[in-house]
């Protein structure tokens, strides 16, 4: 009887022994991540003109729990304006290593500029370099940061871990290669 | 004979190098064998299929800082690791892999010689949990007494059986025999049962594995070692896994002797037999839980001495009768 | 050195075990007094965890703290934001819409199985099993796939809102968790080929740490570690809360209150609460998710561009918060490790004056020297990992 | 093979000595676990195999795994019991060793006449198990039987002795 | 050869000896003990080559078996002793007496 | 050839592993950084400062241990007879049964005393 | 209903009864407090839920709810269901403690689950528990200075930084989000300047 | 440390002359980078992600980084996973130090890195000023892709291939180029 159930155990294990593997090979094959997942913050464009959304409202900031994010705004250049808005950010950073990707901001963001994106691979070797700036988020940027340097050093394309295969409406505009 | 001693040293070395080639495939087939039996990949980014992984580790332990700590009884703190590792080795000797000279040591009383070896051994494991002065050392080490005192009764009484039909202690006799009669596991399949659990425990392996269990002694009697000193450790227990096996294949498998009348080929039959019970025992240490060290002395001395006991009897009757082969 | 006889009169020693040590489920720090093996005596210190959210909590507004509350039990996340929601909404005198109640059930359940299978992984690892640890942790992922689906964060939702949730499941949701709830049957029975019945765990586990119900009670332990001894109280059928007293669900209770019971009665709870989220998957009719009360519900985007009204109240929302009348509120919930509640004060602002949490594994944890004692050494390992004690739980 | 004695015998020596010298008790265990080996190979040289093989299994290997076992548990980290007492205690020791060893070198050195180094060693053929076998299951079947009344009576009173089940203690 | 070892066998007896009088813990004294008897067993051996005679191997066989029982039982006193007097030294045993 | 050599083979082997364990010990301590520091040299305990030193140990299997010494023996006398069984025929096997069970008695006096029983 | 018991208890003993949001507050004096808790556990309240600490400095007097005294230790009493007789009513008798003498008697022989939650009374807010057995810091480090949960403990925060020096302060910049003074929104209330599409 | 040249100091003079990464010392980067054994050390939410990492879906193991050691002695790298108390901060040290050289620190996880949400007093703003951490990896938890992704940072970093955004090469151990 109990020797039964030891070798049931066994036999539990045999036959997960020649099952397949449920490994993700990741940095070889991509990562399927949901079109909710909470990654680095995009800040998108409108589609039609390509200005800015981020009218520099700060609501963003103040939803924050943990205080990631500053904003700077400032008026925009009627003539050449920046964003969609009276106003513009000026500055726009995010502190991604005191981000928690709860996604407070986004849902606080009364224009939809500041999304959730899919980036996941942030690591990176100095604090400093964790300041993620507006040409950081915008939605040209592909990329964390330290994939876009290195690809800057060798030359190559910035290599996604991931892969979209749905469409994410919020984040019209954003190409991922 | 001068000829003689420099043909045992080359013997030698060359197992010994093959051992420890062993060792490092074995860590290896280790991690991808738990792995797939855990339904995931195991190392597989270095090298081809990983396997470059072994060299990898290696090369990181040289050159990793080595540690004496501050409470350490220095001299056993390093004589410790060598004995572990010397007697981890070196019941592979007397073990034969293929006809006469394939075997370092062809010692008339071979058995005698591994069971001497494998008590031996305990000493190196139980002399660095009491060096560490540390205290979860300290248990670990004592906690491979406990082993010992469970299995090493039964693990001979196991091997009686064998000697008894065979009427011989050689080990080379031993395969001889079994290649005229059969396989001991078929003459002998209780002696192999009792010896196979006892075997886990000297081996350290899953049932028995509370000396190291990480989970109540962080690593064991191991704890405060770093660098090659851990690595002797590493090498020791799992030499123990692959010398336990090959003995099991020689004592109930036939050993080096091929099956089914097929050709001989010195290394390779042993190798597949002993890979069978490598298998075996990462498919164990894959399903079943640990036991308790008075649980196992328990039923060590409940279960496997009187029911190798009562086998022995049976089996010396048999021979006594005149039925040996 | 002679060593003096009477120095010698002890043979106890203390050992640390933790806050670094493989099994101690975090940052527990055991001293324990052990003679040789024999565990005579264990003192839990705890707080090597302790993140002070009570005090950060009482700073961020009741919307903010939201983002709070899944972290401080990180398996059963999902029951924190559940309960501390609770509360709010009895002080603001939500009404949370039906649809909104039922996903909020599947999800709990969702995440008390997430909760176990860490238990069933990691307890049976600590009783030197490696195997079921990873094959828990497959379900896991699955579970944790799907949260993804709805709340983009694996295991820190940040889905529930005061009043409802965020936003709706996405279509192909429901599809999914079917698809999961099918092969999970399965998956348990292997669990429970791998350990129930084994001489080697029932020897390890069977009259291991027994805790009568008076000393369980004595010691305020809940959830399933109660339920072991034999104990008849599950919040969810004492204090019903999100309609789960309309739910078909069977309470598994145990005998004895040995490390056995406990492990059994919550492999147990995960087949109940599968089943719970079958029923809750056939109630899923459409309709709305959150209470539209523009006081505390952030309005919908589309609405931004069109009503004045809308924005003004995003704006309040986004910055100041809501405001809460003041007053005090305590709803009982179930997590996976036992009743959890949070005990708010509000005193009419925007900001919480007071959350008091009370965590399940902080009372269970009180527990353990009484199992401990004079058992072994290896056995208090189990015992504990039978508590299933969440250090962020205890410490807060 | 002179060598090999030399050496033995030299490492018989040292271990021994420091099996009765060092402080530290556990070392001194060791030592003489050392002792008990290298005797086991003198045995096997000495034509006596098995004998060899049981010294280093039964002595070796399980009584002074014992021994430092039981040190172990009495003095756990300061094994640094074996104090030696009062000087003039050691030399008397040491004077009455010198003379135990005097007078048995004495008396070898009389009965070596008997023996003679090329004695009948052919008899022996190593003194394997198998030599052994009917020697001691034949003509000294009794004695056999004897020891093994006394091993039970051992297991008796050890077991009385530590009265087990008494606690921890 | 003999001879080597018979002085060899000779001075173990005589560190032995030395050992049970000069140590002062009772299981120091208990090892010195069997190296005296083992130095015994070493002269037994060598006498045994000396007249090929298996018997007196299988007397140092009985020895052997002899030694372990002494010395399960005298552990099992030192453990039992210690026990009660939490001490392991003979000067503290001899009070016993008195 | 004398059997003896064989014996010289097993210690050859010994010694040349023996020799590897060393170097490779050396090459280790040789070969990696040196930073010892108090806190590094210190024992481990689970992050803490180490707790006192251990006095006494008590573990309760070493009756077994002692008892595992008279089996050793026991094991030890049945090796010529296992080899010698079928010249010694049933006369010997019956000094070996008688052998056996007087042992055997011995270990169920010993488990009904309790020797295998720790738990409270 | 036990429940019910224990509000005629209290009503007959003079005792404040507060009922509101379905939690039924008794408030205790601070000397009869064993007394009182006895009688509760008497009555079947065997299971102690939680112990909690309040420290009311700062709340708002117009609320209606009056505080006499800065602290309170509001205990949690369960009749538990399940178990015994237990019916699952609940009360939350409280006392109040004065800041000056911040003492009060312990359960802990009571209900021994009160060991940890006084404990942690004691070091979040000072309040010491006469004859409690084990009265030390439980979350905090032994030498841990002051109560943190105490309302004029500081929270602490630390400037999260940016580049080029900037720095969010979380106290200045929550103060500016509530209104009471200009923050680094610089956002008062009303409405703001909105977008143009 | 007497006469014979360790491989740090050596490592440093190599450095310094600016011919790092011979032969041998691309083997060593090699062994060490693909033998990354971390030390457990969980504390919060975190932690249960590192435990993911090397499950059966992401399994760490791949990179030859499954064997966690309980001992600080045999492992390589520390991950801080989950937030860091000021309670528990000299025992992070205490295990840190008890690791032999070289070591490194993985901070994983908002609260490990920055202290994340929880700015208040019970918790360390930043593990970077109690140990020297070689990579951040920001995420609230990280997931375990993540994870591995900082596990190959490190492995650049190792490799000597690391560089800033001000576009400085990182030393391979951050301990040594900080002292600590
Ligand atoms: S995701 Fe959350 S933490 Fe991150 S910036 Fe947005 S609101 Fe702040
Ligand atoms: S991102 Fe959105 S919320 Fe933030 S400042 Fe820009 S518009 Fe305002
Ligand atoms: S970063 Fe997030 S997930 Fe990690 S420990 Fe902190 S709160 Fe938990």
């Amino acid at each position: 009887m109990s020797v039964m159930a030891l070798a049931k155990a066994l036999g539990i294990t045999l036959r997960h022994f020649f099952s397949r593997p449920v490994t993700v090979p990741y940095p070889d094959a991509p990562v399927a991540i949901k079109p909710r997942f909470h990654g680095r913050h995009v800040l998108t464009r409108h589609p039609d003109s390509g200005l800015e959304k981020c009218i520099g409202c700060s609501l963003c900031a103040a939803a924050c729990p943990a205080y990631a994010i500053y904003v700077e705004p400032a008026e925009n250049d009627p003539e050449n304006p920046v964003s969609i808005g009276e106003r513009y950010a000026k500055v726009y950073e995010i502190n991604m290593l005191r981000c928690i990707f709860c996604g407070n901001c986004e849902e606080a963001c009364p224009t939809g500029a500041i999304v959730l994106g899919n980036e996941f691979e942030l690591a990176d070797y100095r604090y400093a370099d964790f300041v993620y700036t507006k040409e950081d988020l915008l939605l040209d940027a592909v990329g964390s940061r330290p994939q876009r340097r290195e690809a800057a050093r060798t030359g190559k394309p910035v290599k996604l871990g991931f892969e979209v295969p749905y469409v994410r409406p919020e984040l019209e505009g954003v190409k991922y290669e | 004979m001068i000829w003689q001693l420099f043909l045992t040293a080359v013997k030698a070395l060359v197992l010994i190098l093959a051992l420890l080639f062993a060792f490092a495939y074995i860590t290896w087939i280790m991690r991808r064998g738990l792995a797939r039996f855990q339904v995931r990949l195991g190392p597989n980014r270095v090298g081809p299929f990983g396997l470059l992984q072994p060299i990898a580790d290696a090369v990181k332990a040289i050159f990793k800082e080595d540690i004496t700590v501050e409470r350490a009884d220095r001299v056993l703190y390093w004589l410790a690791p060598l004995i572990a590792f010397t007697f981890a080795l070196a019941a592979f000797a007397a073990i034969p892999v293929g006809p006469d000279g394939w075997v370092v040591a062809n010692l008339d009383m071979g058995v005698l010689y591994v069971f001497a070896v494998s008590e031996l051994a305990v000493y190196g494991i139980f002399l660095a949990g009491w060096a560490s002065g540390s205290k979860y050392p300290l248990m670990g080490g004592l906690r491979s007494i406990a082993a010992l005192v469970g299995y090493e009764l039964a693990l001979g009484m196991a091997i009686l059986p064998v000697v008894l039909m065979t009427g011989s202690l050689n080990l080379q006799d031993i395969v001889a025999w079994q290649q005229k009669h059969g396989y001991l596991i078929l003459w002998q399949f209780p002696a192999f049962l009792v010896y196979f659990v006892a075997s886990l425990a000297e081996m350290s392996r899953t049932p028995f594995d509370f000396a190291e269990a990480e989970q109540e002694l962080v690593a064991g009697f191991h704890t405060e070692y770093a660098s090659m000193k851990f690595v002797s450790f590493y090498i020791a227990e799992l030499l123990h896994w692959i010398t336990g096996s090959a003995l099991m294949a020689t004592l109930f498998l036939g050993g080096w002797a091929a099956p089914f009348g097929l050709p001989e080929v010195p290394v390779l039959w042993l190798f597949l037999k002993w890979a069978i019970f490598i298998f075996l025992v990462l498919w164990i240490w894959a399903s079943w839980f640990r036991t308790r060290y008075d649980q196992m002395i328990r039923f060590a001395w409940g279960v496997l001495l009187p029911a190798a006991t009562v086998w022995f009897l049976i089996t010396a009757y048999y021979v006594a009768k005149g039925g040996a082969l | 050195m002679i060593p003096e006889p009477k120095e010698l009169r002890t043979e106890e020693m203390l050992l640390n075990m933790g806050p670094q040590h493989p099994s101690t489920h975090g940052v527990l720090r055991l001293v324990v007094r052990l003679a040789g093996e024999e565990v005579l005596d264990v003192v839990p210190h705890i707080g090597y965890l302790h993140t002070g959210f009570e005090k950060t909590m009482e700073n961020r507004t009741f919307h903010q703290n939201l983002t709070y509350t899944p972290r401080m039990d990180y398996l059963h996340s999902f029951a924190h934001d559940l309960a501390y929601a609770l509360s709010v909404e009895k002080l603001v005198g939500a009404e949370v819409p039906e649809r909104a109640r039922v996903i909020r059930v599947m999800l709990n359940e969702l995440s008390r199985i997430a909760s176990h299978l860490i238990f069933v992984a990691t307890g049976l690892l600590d009783l030197g099993a490696m195997t079921p640890y990873f094959y828990a942790f497959r379900e896991r992922e699955t579970i944790l796939d799907l949260f993804e689906w709805v709340t983009g964060q694996r295991f820190h939702h940040n889905y529930i809102r005061i009043g409802g949730l965020k936003e709706d499941l996405p279509e192909e949701f429901p599809g999914e968790l079917k698809k999961f709830l099918d092969t999970f049957d399965h998956r348990v029975d292997d669990y429970q080929g791998l350990f129930v019945g084994s001489p080697i765990f029932e020897g390890r586990a069977r009259n291991v740490g027994v805790i009568p119900p008076e000393v369980a009670i004595a010691y305020g332990l809940t959830g399933g570690s109660l339920r072991a001894s034999g104990v008849n109280y599950d919040v969810r059928k004492a204090y019903p809360y999100c309609g789960y007293e309309t739910y078909d669900f069977e309470v598994p209770l145990g005998e004895r209150g040995d490390t056995w019971d406990r492990m059994v009665v919550r492999l147990e709870e995960m087949r109940q609460s599968a089943r719970i989220i079958r029923q809750a998957l056939e109630r899923l009719e459409p309709g709305p998710i959150r209470d539209p009360n523009p006081h505390f519900s952030f309005p919908p985007k589309e609405l931004l561009s069109s009503s004045m009204e809308a924005v003004i109240f995003h704006f309040k929302l986004a910055t100041e918060g809501f405001e809460v009348p003041p007053g005090e509120a305590y709803v009982p919930t179930e997590s996976a490790r036992g009743e959890l509640g949070y005990y708010v004060v509000a005193d009419g602002g925007s900001l919480p004056f007071r959350v008091k949490v009370r965590t399940p594994s902080f009372f269970n944890l009180q527990s353990l020297p009484e199992a401990a004692r004079g058992h072994f050494f290896q056995d208090l390992v189990a015992i504990l990992a039978s508590f299933d004690p969440v250090l962020g739980d205890v410490d807060r | 093979m002179i060598v090999f004695n030399l050496l033995a015998g030299a490492l018989l020596l040292l271990t021994g000595f420091l099996s009765v010298y060092l402080r530290n008790a556990v070392h001194a265990a060791l030592a003489l676990a050392a002792n008990f080996v290298v005797m086991g190979t003198v045995y096997m040289v000495l034509q006596a195999r098995f004998l060899g093989w049981v010294q280093i299994i039964v002595y070796a290997g399980a009584i002074m795994v014992l021994f430092v076992f039981v040190i172990m548990l009495l003095y756990a980290a300061q094994a640094e019991v074996g104090v030696d007492p009062l000087p003039w205690m050691r030399r008397a020791a040491a004077g009455v060793a010198l003379a135990g060893f005097l007078a048995l070198a004495y008396a070898f050195s009389a009965a070596r006449s008997a023996l003679g180094d090329k004695a009948a060693t052919a008899l022996l053929q190593g003194g394997t198990a198998r030599v052994l076998g009917p020697v001691l299951w034949d003509e000294w079947r009794y004695p056999v039987m004897l020891v093994a009344a006394l091993l039970f009576v051992a297991t008796v009173a050890a077991v009385a002795l530590l009265r087990p089940g008494r606690g921890t203690a | 050869m003999s001879t080597f070892y018979l002085l060899v066998s000779a001075a173990l007896f005589a560190l032995g000896a030395y050992g049970v009088l000069a140590r002062r813990s009772a299981i120091l004294v208990f090892m010195s003990v069997e190296l005296m008897l083992n130095a015994a067993n070493l002269a037994l051996v060598v006498f045994a080559r000396g007249l090929g005679s298996a018997s007196a191997q299988a007397v140092a066989l009985l020895l052997i078996a002899l030694a372990a029982a002494e010395v399960a039982v005298g552990l099992a006193l030192v453990v039992a002793i210690y026990r009660t007097r939490e001490s392991t030294l003979v000067d503290d045993l001899s009070e016993l007496k008195g | 050839m004398d059997p003896l050599l064989e014996y010289l083979n097993a210690l050859i082997y010994l010694g040349i592993a023996a020799f590897i364990g060393v170097a490779m010990l050396l090459l280790g301590a040789l070969l990696g950084p040196k930073r010892p520091g108090k806190t590094k040299l210190a024992a481990y305990e689970s992050g803490n400062e180490p707790m006192g030193y251990i006095k006494r140990f008590p573990a309760h299997f070493y009756a077994v241990g002692l008892l595992f010494i008279l089996f050793d023996v026991e094991v030890a006398f049945l090796w010529p007879y296992a080899v010698s069984a079928g010249k010694l025929g049933l006369a010997g096997f019956a000094a070996a049964l008688l052998f056996t069970l007087v042992l055997l008695l011995g270990l169920f006096f010993e488990w009904r005393k309790g020797v295998m029983k720790w738990d409270r | 209903m036990r429940r019910d018991e224990a509000r005629a208890y209290a009503l007959e003993k003079g005792l404040a009864v507060r009922e509101a949001h379905d939690l039924l507050h008794i408030v205790l004096p601070l000397d009869g407090l064993k007394a009182h808790m006895a009688a509760f556990k008497a009555m079947g309240f065997n299971y102690l839920a939680d112990v909690i600490g309040i420290d009311y400095q700062g709340y708002p007097e117009e609320t209606g709810w009056e505080h006499p005294e800065r602290f309170a230790v509001v205990y949690e009493l369960v009749s538990l269901p399940g178990y015994a007789d237990g019916d699952g009513s609940r009360i939350y008798p409280r006392v109040y403690v004065p800041e000056k003498r911040p003492e009060l008697d312990t359960v802990t022989d009571l209900w021994p689950s009160a060991n940890f939650p006084e404990r942690e009374v004691y070091d979040l807010f000072g309040l010491v528990f006469r004859g409690h057995p084990d009265l030390r810091r439980i979350l905090m480090p032994e030498d841990f200075e002051g109560h943190p949960l105490r309302k004029d403990f500081p929270l602490g925060e630390t400037p999260t930084l940016f580049n080029e020096g900037r720095y969010i302060d979380p106290e200045a910049f929550r103060a500016g989000l509530r209104g009471r003074e200009k923050g680094l929104t610089g956002w008062r209330g009303g409405r703001r300047k909105g977008e143009r599409r | 440390m007497g006469s014979v040249k360790t491989y740090e100091e050596e490592f440093r003079e190599l450095e310094r002359q600016g011919i790092l990464f011979t032969t041998l010392e691309k083997l060593i980067a090699w062994g060490r980078s693909n033998s990354l054994w971390p030390v457990t050390f969980g504390l919060a939410c975190c932690a249960i992600e590192m435990m993911a990492s090397t499950n059966a879906r992401n399994d760490l193991a791949r990179f030859g980084s499954e064997v966690f050691r309980a001992s600080p002695r045999q492992a390589d790298v520390m991950i801080v996973a989950g937030r860091l108390s000021k309670k528990m901060a000299p025992v992070m040290r205490r295990v840190y130090d008890q690791m032999p050289d070289p070591k490194w620190v993985i901070s994983m996880g908002a609260c490990a890195s920055s202290g994340g949400m929880f700015n208040n007093y019970a918790i360390v703003q930043s593990v970077d000023s109690v140990v020297p951490v070689d990579v951040f990896v920001p995420g609230c938890p990280p997931r375990p892709e993540a994870l591995i992704y900082a596990v190959m940072q490190l492995q650049k970093k190792i490799k000597g291939q690391a560089y800033d955004e001000a576009g400085h090469r990182l030393p391979p151990v951050e301990a040594w180029a900080r002292g600590a």
